[in-house]
């Protein structure tokens, strides 16, 4: 039978450069094919050639793609007639791929209105079951609805339900759940292929996460600098990869190490009971009502100790990390550090807590000052308290660099390095004064999984090297695997559960913990 | 041709905009430079008020084109030997735009408003002390008025009949609201009023009972026949717009062409010029309190230095007669005594500087933009003196500054002009007087100013005449003031326009004009 | 949403006072009076001393403060010392002319630029694009006084298809109107084109390159749809601001165009009064702007939800 | 992409009129304010390259002095807004609360104020000067500034890297100075490049309105304004100033451009 997709020696350019090279791939009907790569493979670019969607800057450079047999010409009138209920697609920035402008009823009704000959009444009503259908509770109501009025998970539920609204045979999910945490993001997933069984649809995966390809995937095809390096059936290309390449990236997938025994010693941070509540946006004159982030949480880190943080969007992890440094106003309980209140200090006192404790945060591009040389930025904690002359702080700095793997680097801006590189840069800054405490802030969420797998890798090394606490907050279980030495869940600002990593992993006792593990994404057969 | 076309599109298009298009052929649309104060005669007014008042409102008498007076409403005015006694005789078969005869004692209501204190009205000071007192209106009987005075004076006519104090027109009480304030000029005048749109234009309609005199217009005296249905003032701030809507055909009469505009005005065809010479003057004064200035050699000086004749013809492009004389060259009391220019001197001018101890530090002589001849004069001062080295420091004011430093008296020297002094006195009392109580005078000389009070209360011609003769001397003497010229009006009418004629004010007359346009 | 509007409009009430106060001092700092204005080179120091009595000038400034802010929010603005006029009158009068030509110029700018500016930004880099750019940044380079002046040359007396003075309001007849607002409503129109054109098509830009665009497409939306009903209410959101700061300054007094044109505006009639030292008009007139002003953003304020639903009023 | 035209373009006209106004300093055919009465209004020749004036001052002098005179004005009035309106921004938008609102207010009134009536104000004041000039066009456009600057200091402090700052100890201050003014820049940088168009655009207009820079002083403002009555007769001087001003603006504009695709943070990223 014919293939849905046929893509043949595509070839995609950006200027000069080619992104996309002589790359060749089918999909059979019903069939789920991933497109698996690290951010510059091509992988997106080759996504949009087939719907005809290149950004501003790519244009195809040869190689045909035929669409049931049917060749496609970007730009022709017969593929954007196919454009929907052809072949759908899905976005991954959920945040913006649904235009604030229109209630979602609208913008799903848009599909329907263009491509069928379903009146009003009919068209709402597909829209109302399709949203049923996504998991969206009250259905006809949220049709009134604005995007601003969704979370990032319900949106992309939308984006999907709109998408399959007109039964494509072919679904193009361009790194559908980058954006979300585990949780929803397994949900999100499990949805989509759900429905694209359901209504025999192809799917096309864009993703760079392996875990994804195991779990949604029958074949996978593996891309590095626009051209395949292995394709086939999904199971068995993880097992035993043939390509170093891939190779590298399955190891890429989350490992547990050893666990490990920390020396036991008074608490070096301890937060009693302690509260963070935001006043929800209100006008200029009503009392705004207030929002619990953090209720009532106590947690102690010892030294050396590496405590992982775990909980979904919401859960009030990244507030109680913020709130751990004082970074964010505490409304209730107390903040001891070494044993002495820091719960209410301010000035020079304050001062020795923040020097002493340190944060990486999880967006590399604006947690580093863009107008700063990577060396500045590094050596700025040093300036404080008066202390070091410049070169001193230079000499400094860049002996840091050196060491996580940056030398010769530190004249360069920001934006002159890749995302795991800058990510470096902020563990540098954060480690350039000894500190005794570091708040890895979903430190490595956003990174590419081998570069991900470095990162980690000279966090875990400085960290046994320099022996501070670290308390490492992210949504991802898998990646708490890694290093963690404990590992606490929170959900709705509470601590559901707490304890040591392998019991903590191996048996659950909270189901919001148990949830979460089955939502992560491991090395396939590793302890489950 | 292309003018001539386009000119009947836009008589077309214009008529869209008037209130009555059928009478659009009929009225009369003179250029007014800027909206009216007020139909107030005398009170709340500037020339422009005056200029439209007197199309509505008459007075007792009325000056000639020569600034002389002439009986108006009075038949004639009979005075008493001592000068103490003005009788007014009523001319009869007048009657006012609302259909009422006039009679002596509407004459008497007027009066007794212009002499009230909260009226407002300028020349109230004037008859109540300054040039005379009137001490009694009387009405013997309906058509007789006389008027009282405390001591003779030889103003008293022309100052019922200046222009600036309405001339002060004989109204009707109906002009009045039931609280005593004004509301709308009832007259006896050629035109009655009609719309006034602020800022936009007035509409003045033919008095059709209009008793005229018989003969020739005359100043504002003599035949006032109104030929034309309805008269409009449009208000263009702008001249070079003015200039347009002339061109264009959107007015009748440009009553104040600018001089610089007047060679491309006459070269086009059916374009005519009315020039007549102005009783205004444009003056250079002096502070003579200033340290510096306070030298008469120094103020010499500046005078010989300047080339008045060059700057009189730069200025008016020949349109002025130069003269240092502050008695209008129109006047009949400018005698040809008053025609002397005194030549300028370089050397001298030096000479006299070195001497009043000058060594080339800056001078600032104040003028505004407001009105271009002032800050022309400037400009071409300091071009001239320069070359005697005398080092002349432009100081370009907004015309209210101005106008405070001038009262004030707050300045070195002062690019200024006066407007239309009627009377001869008046053309030396407005910068003659005592700096003590009044700052604004440049001329403080007490042997002048007794003179210049004789000349007041003086009512023979001749003898007038000797005294403004020796004050003229005087003043070039002292040279408080360096007097240059009285300014020409140019009117400019296209073909169609015909009976216009200029005069010494330079707000135009709309009686005796008739429009030949088919 | 009234609460709000009521809300916005107490807010603005310490800027209102502000604006009245420094007014109101800065013009009694300024040299020269009513008085000798009217009286001109004829002043005699009676006579200036009766009408500063007769125009209560000779009160204390406290005094005549205190007494003008009574009787405005009494709604009564005083009379002209000039022409006499109730100043509040006066002011709708000349404003009427004003915003005649401000909302004509505004809305055919608006009607050209912003498709104009769109299709810029669809076809960025074109030659088209580039023509509207270069043509927009030119428009907005020419002086508007000296583009009137220019058109008044041309239009007015070479070509003699309009008037070159008078207005008449729409009201009184509309051919006739349209005649006499034809020339400074096409010069301000010109150059609030170029400003707006050069708006538009940057929002544009920046929306073209969201998801949710490419989303429409993807959804096989044409692209006239795309652009109409996907970009455009995105794209107008940022450009709507800026309407309101063009509004808020042209309705506050277009005095260059009113005077190269001789419109009784109400910019005109603030020049006038200022440089006769009309103290009533003034104070009025610049209330009168600073209320426009504030009504212009709370206008804008409350449309902008209409275009951009996250942002709420209230 | 445009960007290298506009720089060129740009850059060639803005230069030009420096140029101008630079050997307006040291050299102009004739003294500038110098009358002659016998040479009024002389058509273009090869002695008065651009005609005379009514005062038979000659036009291509005034018009390079009005060069000096109108980039003087404009840049310092560009100064004084700049100084006041960051000054403004930065306090409220950094400290926020009540700060900002009375800042907001002042600001308002600023806005709602017509530049016209400061200028007369201030010239009245200051005595008729250039500077009451700059001084009340430089309040007339601090506002705008502070908007921009207020506006970008509110996006900058929800950047992760200036809470980075306050992680690592750095005080308020330093924060705002070090990692908050510089990112400023960019956006006052094209701000102030337009500005110097609107200034020169409103002095002229002040000019026009006989409330400009006093003359025999040359602006082309002033110089359009006194050429007025001449249109028709003598349309050159009416048409050259018009020219330069346009020339200038046209230069500052696309500049202006090439800065705001130069400085955009995009780029950057």
């Amino acid at each position: 039978m014919t293939p849905v997709l046929e893509v043949d020696r595509l070839s995609i350019a950006a200027g000069g450069r080619r992104v996309v090279d002589g790359l060749s791939f089918r999909i059979a009907p019903g069939e789920a094919l991933a497109l698996v790569g690290e951010s510059g493979s091509g992988k997106s670019a080759t996504a949009r050639a087939v719907i005809g969607l290149l950004p501003p800057g790519l244009a195809p450079d040869g190689g045909t793609i035929r669409f049931g047999g049917a060749p496609l010409e970007a730009g022709s009138a017969t593929l954007r007639k196919l454009r929907g209920p052809g072949i759908g697609m899905v976005f991954q920035e959920p945040m913006t791929s649904l235009n604030p402008a229109h209630r979602i009823g609208a913008q799903m009704e848009e599909g329907l209105a263009l491509h069928t000959r379903l009146n009003r009444a009919e068209r709402r009503e597909a829209c109302i079951a399709m949203l049923e259908r996504v998991g969206i509770t009250d259905a006809s109501r949220r049709l009134e609805a604005y995007p601003h009025e969704f979370s990032g998970g319900m949106r992309q539920r939308i984006m999907l339900a709109s998408v399959m609204l007109l039964k494509p045979r072919l679904l193009i999910a361009d790194e559908p759940t980058t954006a979300l945490d585990s949780l929803t993001q397994a949900e999100v997933m499990d949805l989509m292929s759900g429905l694209a069984r359901e209504q025999g649809t192809a799917l096309l995966l864009i993703t760079h996460d392996l875990g994804l390809v195991a779990r949604y995937a029958d074949r996978a095809l593996v891309m590095q600098h626009g051209r395949a390096v292995e394709e086939g059936p999904a199971a068995p290309l993880l097992d035993n990869p043939r390509e170093a390449y891939t190779r590298a990236l399955v190891d890429a997938l989350p490992r547990r190490g050893p666990a490990r025994e920390v020396p036991p010693a008074p608490p070096l941070i301890e937060a009693r009971n302690l509260s963070v509540t935001y006043p929800k946006r209100g006008a200029l004159f009503r009392r705004a009502e207030m929002f619990q982030a953090v209720d009532g949480v106590s947690l102690s880190i010892h030294p050396g100790e590496v405590v992982a943080l775990v909980g979904g969007s919401g859960s009030g992890k990244t507030t109680l990390g913020r709130a751990m440094l004082r970074l964010v106003p505490v409304s209730g309980g107390q903040l001891l550090f070494q044993g002495a209140d820091v719960t209410a200090r301010t000035g020079p006192a304050l001062l020795d807590f923040r020097l002493a404790c340190q944060i990486v945060f999880q967006d590399p591009y604006s947690s580093l000052d863009p107008r700063m040389r990577v060396r500045d930025i590094v050596a700025e904690p040093l300036r404080l308290p008066g202390g070091m002359a410049l070169d001193e702080r230079h000499r400094r700095a860049e002996a840091l660099l050196e060491e996580v793997g940056l030398g010769g680097l530190g004249a360069r801006f920001p934006h002159a390095l890749s995302g795991g590189q800058r990510q470096r840069v902020a563990i540098a800054r954060a480690l350039v004064r000894d500190p005794a405490l570091v708040v890895a802030d979903e430190a490595v969420s956003a990174l590419d999984a081998t570069v991900r797998k470095q990162v980690l890798g000279l966090l875990r090394e400085q960290q046994r090297r320099r022996g501070f606490a670290c308390l490492f907050v992210t949504h991802d279980l898998g990646v708490v695997e890694e290093i963690a030495d404990r590992i606490v869940v929170m959900q709705h600002g509470r601590i559901v559960e707490e304890g040591p990593r392998d019991v903590v992993l191996d048996a659950p006792r909270h189901d919001y913990t148990r949830a979460l593990l089955a939502a992560a994404l491991r090395r396939p057969g590793a302890a489950a | 041709m292309r003018l001539r076309a386009s000119f009947l599109a836009l008589a077309a298009s214009l008529g869209f905009g008037l209130a009555a298009p059928a009478a659009a052929q009929d009225t009369l649309r003179i250029r007014l430079n800027a909206d009216i104060r007020s139909t107030d005669p005398g009170v709340n007014r500037d020339a422009n008020t005056d200029g439209l008042v007197w199309h509505v409102l008459e007075g007792l008498v009325a000056l000639r084109g020569d600034a002389t007076v002439a009986p108006m409403l009075a038949e004639r005015v009979d005075i008493s030997d001592d000068g103490l006694t003005y009788t007014f005789p009523l001319r009869p078969g007048v009657r006012f735009h609302n259909g009422q005869p006039l009679t002596s004692a509407d004459v008497a209501f007027a009066m007794e408003r212009y002499r009230k204190r909260e009226t407002n009205w300028r020349c109230r000071g004037d008859l109540d002390g300054s040039v005379t007192r009137i001490t009694a209106v009387e009405t013997p009987d309906p058509q007789t008025v006389v008027m009282r005075l405390e001591r003779p004076s030889a103003l008293f006519l022309t100052t019922l009949a200046r222009t600036d104090c309405g001339q002060t027109g004989i109204f009707h009480r109906d002009s009045l609201n039931a609280d005593g304030s004004w509301r709308a000029p009832v007259g006896t005048g050629p035109f009655r009023l009609g719309e006034w749109r602020r800022g936009q234009f007035i509409e003045l309609e033919r008095f059709a009972e209009y008793a005229a005199l018989p003969g020739e217009p005359d100043g504002l005296a003599g035949n006032k026949t109104p030929h034309v249905d309805r008269v409009r003032f449009t208000v263009i701030p702008d001249d070079a717009a003015a200039r347009a809507a002339l061109l264009a055909g959107n007015i009748d009469i440009l009553p104040d062409a600018r001089t610089r505009d007047l060679r491309d005005l006459r070269a086009r065809p059916g374009m005519t010029v009315h020039s007549s010479p102005s009783f205004d003057l444009q003056i250079i004064l002096m502070q003579t309190t200033d340290p510096l200035l306070s030298d008469v050699r120094m103020r010499r000086a500046i005078a010989l230095a300047l080339d008045v004749p060059e700057l009189v013809r730069a200025l008016t492009e020949g349109g002025s007669r130069p003269s240092r004389a502050p008695i209008p060259v129109g006047s009949g009391f400018h005698t040809p005594a008053m025609s002397e220019v005194p030549a300028r001197d370089l050397a001298a001018a030096r000479r006299l500087a070195q001497e009043a101890g000058y060594r080339g530090q800056p001078i600032r002589i104040v003028t505004t933009r407001r009105y271009e001849a002032f800050y022309e004069i400037a400009v071409l001062a300091q071009d001239m003196l320069r070359e005697a080295g005398i080092n002349l420091e432009l100081e370009v004011l907004e015309w209210a500054t101005q106008l405070q430093r001038y009262t004030r008296g707050e300045y070195q020297m002062m690019a200024f002009g006066f407007s239309a002094r009627l009377d001869p006195s008046l053309s030396f009392e407005m910068f003659t007087g005592p700096k003590a109580t009044q700052p604004r005078k440049a001329w403080d000389n007490p042997q002048v100013q007794a003179m210049l009070e004789d000349s007041m209360r003086e009512t023979d011609r001749a003898r007038r005449i000797a005294l403004f003769e020796s004050m003229f001397r005087q003043l070039l003497e002292d040279v408080p003031v360096v007097a240059l010229y009285s300014s020409t009006n140019n009117a400019v009418t296209p073909a169609h326009v015909q009976g216009f004629r200029s005069w010494a004010v330079d707000a135009p007359r709309a009686w005796g004009v008739r429009l030949a346009r088919r | 949403m009234l609460a709000y509007v009521l809300k916005r409009l107490l807010v603005a009430l310490p800027t209102l006072v502000l604006v009245a106060a420094s007014v109101f001092f800065l013009m009694r700092l300024i040299p020269g009076d009513p008085a000798t204005v009217i009286l001109g080179d004829a002043a005699t120091p009676e006579a200036v001393a009766d009408l500063r009595l007769a125009y209560g000038l000779d009160r204390p400034v406290l005094v005549q403060f205190a007494l003008w802010i009574e009787r405005a929010l009494a709604g009564d603005l005083g009379r002209s010392i000039t022409s006499g006029e109730a100043v509040g009158p006066l002011i709708l009068q000349r404003f009427q002319v004003t915003a005649a030509i401000v909302f004509a110029s505004v809305g055919i700018a608006v009607l050209l630029a912003v498709p104009l500016g769109m299709l810029a930004a669809w076809k960025q880099n074109s030659w088209g694009d580039v023509a509207a750019v270069a043509s927009a940044t030119f428009l907005l380079s020419i002086p508007s006084f000296w583009l009137g002046l220019i058109f008044l040359l041309v239009f007015g007396l070479w070509l003699g298809w309009v008037p070159v003075v008078g207005y008449v309001t729409f009201a009184e007849d509309f051919w006739g109107a349209l005649h006499y607002i034809a020339l400074p409503v096409a010069t301000l129109a010109l150059i609030e084109t170029g400003v707006l054109i050069r708006m538009a098509r940057a929002s544009t830009v920046e929306v073209l390159r969201l998801d949710y665009i490419a989303h429409a497409r993807a959804k096989g939306v044409p692209e006239w749809r795309v652009l109409a009903r996907h970009a455009f209410p995105n794209a107008f959101a940022p450009t709507l601001t800026l309407i309101g700061l063009i509004m808020g300054s042209l309705l506050g007094g277009i005095a260059v165009i009113e005077t190269v044109f001789t419109l009784p505006g109400l910019g005109r009639l603030l020049v006038e009064a200022i440089f006769a030292r009309d103290y009533p008009v003034i104070q009025g007139v610049m209330l009168f702007i600073a209320v426009i002003y504030v009504v212009v953003n709370l206008i804008v304020d409350l449309l902008y939800p209409v275009f951009d639903p996250r942002v709420t009023a209230g | 992409m445009r960007l290298r035209p506009n720089l060129l373009i740009g850059g060639t006209l803005l230069g030009f009129v420096f140029v101008v106004a630079a050997t307006a300093l040291v050299w102009t055919p004739y003294d500038p304010v110098r009358t002659n009465l016998r040479r009024r209004l002389v058509p273009p020749s090869q002695d008065y390259w651009l005609g005379t004036d009514e005062f038979g001052r000659d036009v291509a002098s005034r018009l390079m002095e009005g060069a000096v005179t109108s980039l003087t004005v404009a840049a310092s009035t560009v100064c004084v807004a700049l100084v006041l309106g960051m000054a403004i921004g930065l306090a409220g938008g950094f400290l926020r609360g009540w700060t900002d609102r009375i800042l907001g207010a002042v600001n308002d009134t600023l806005l709602a104020f017509p530049g016209i009536l400061l200028a007369l104000g201030l010239l009245a004041v200051l005595g008729p000067s250039r500077w009451g000039i700059v001084l009340a066009l430089g309040l007339a456009y601090a506002p705008s500034v502070a908007r921009v600057v207020r506006g970008t200091v509110l996006s900058i402090r929800e950047r992760e890297f200036v809470e980075a700052s306050r992680a690592l100890g750095n005080s308020e201050l330093y924060t705002l100075l070090r990692h908050v003014l510089p990112h400023t820049a960019a956006p006052v940088t094209v701000l102030a490049t337009s500005l110097f168009g609107w200034v020169i655009l409103s002095e002229s207009a002040l000019s026009f309105l006989g409330l400009g820079v006093p003359p025999p002083a040359a602006t082309w403002g002033n110089m359009l304004a006194s050429a007025r009555p001449f249109m028709q007769d003598a349309p050159i001087l009416s048409i050259a100033p018009g020219v330069m001003i346009a020339t200038c603006l046209l230069g500052v504009n696309l500049l202006g451009d090439a800065l705001r695709d130069l400085l955009d943070p995009r780029d950057g990223a």
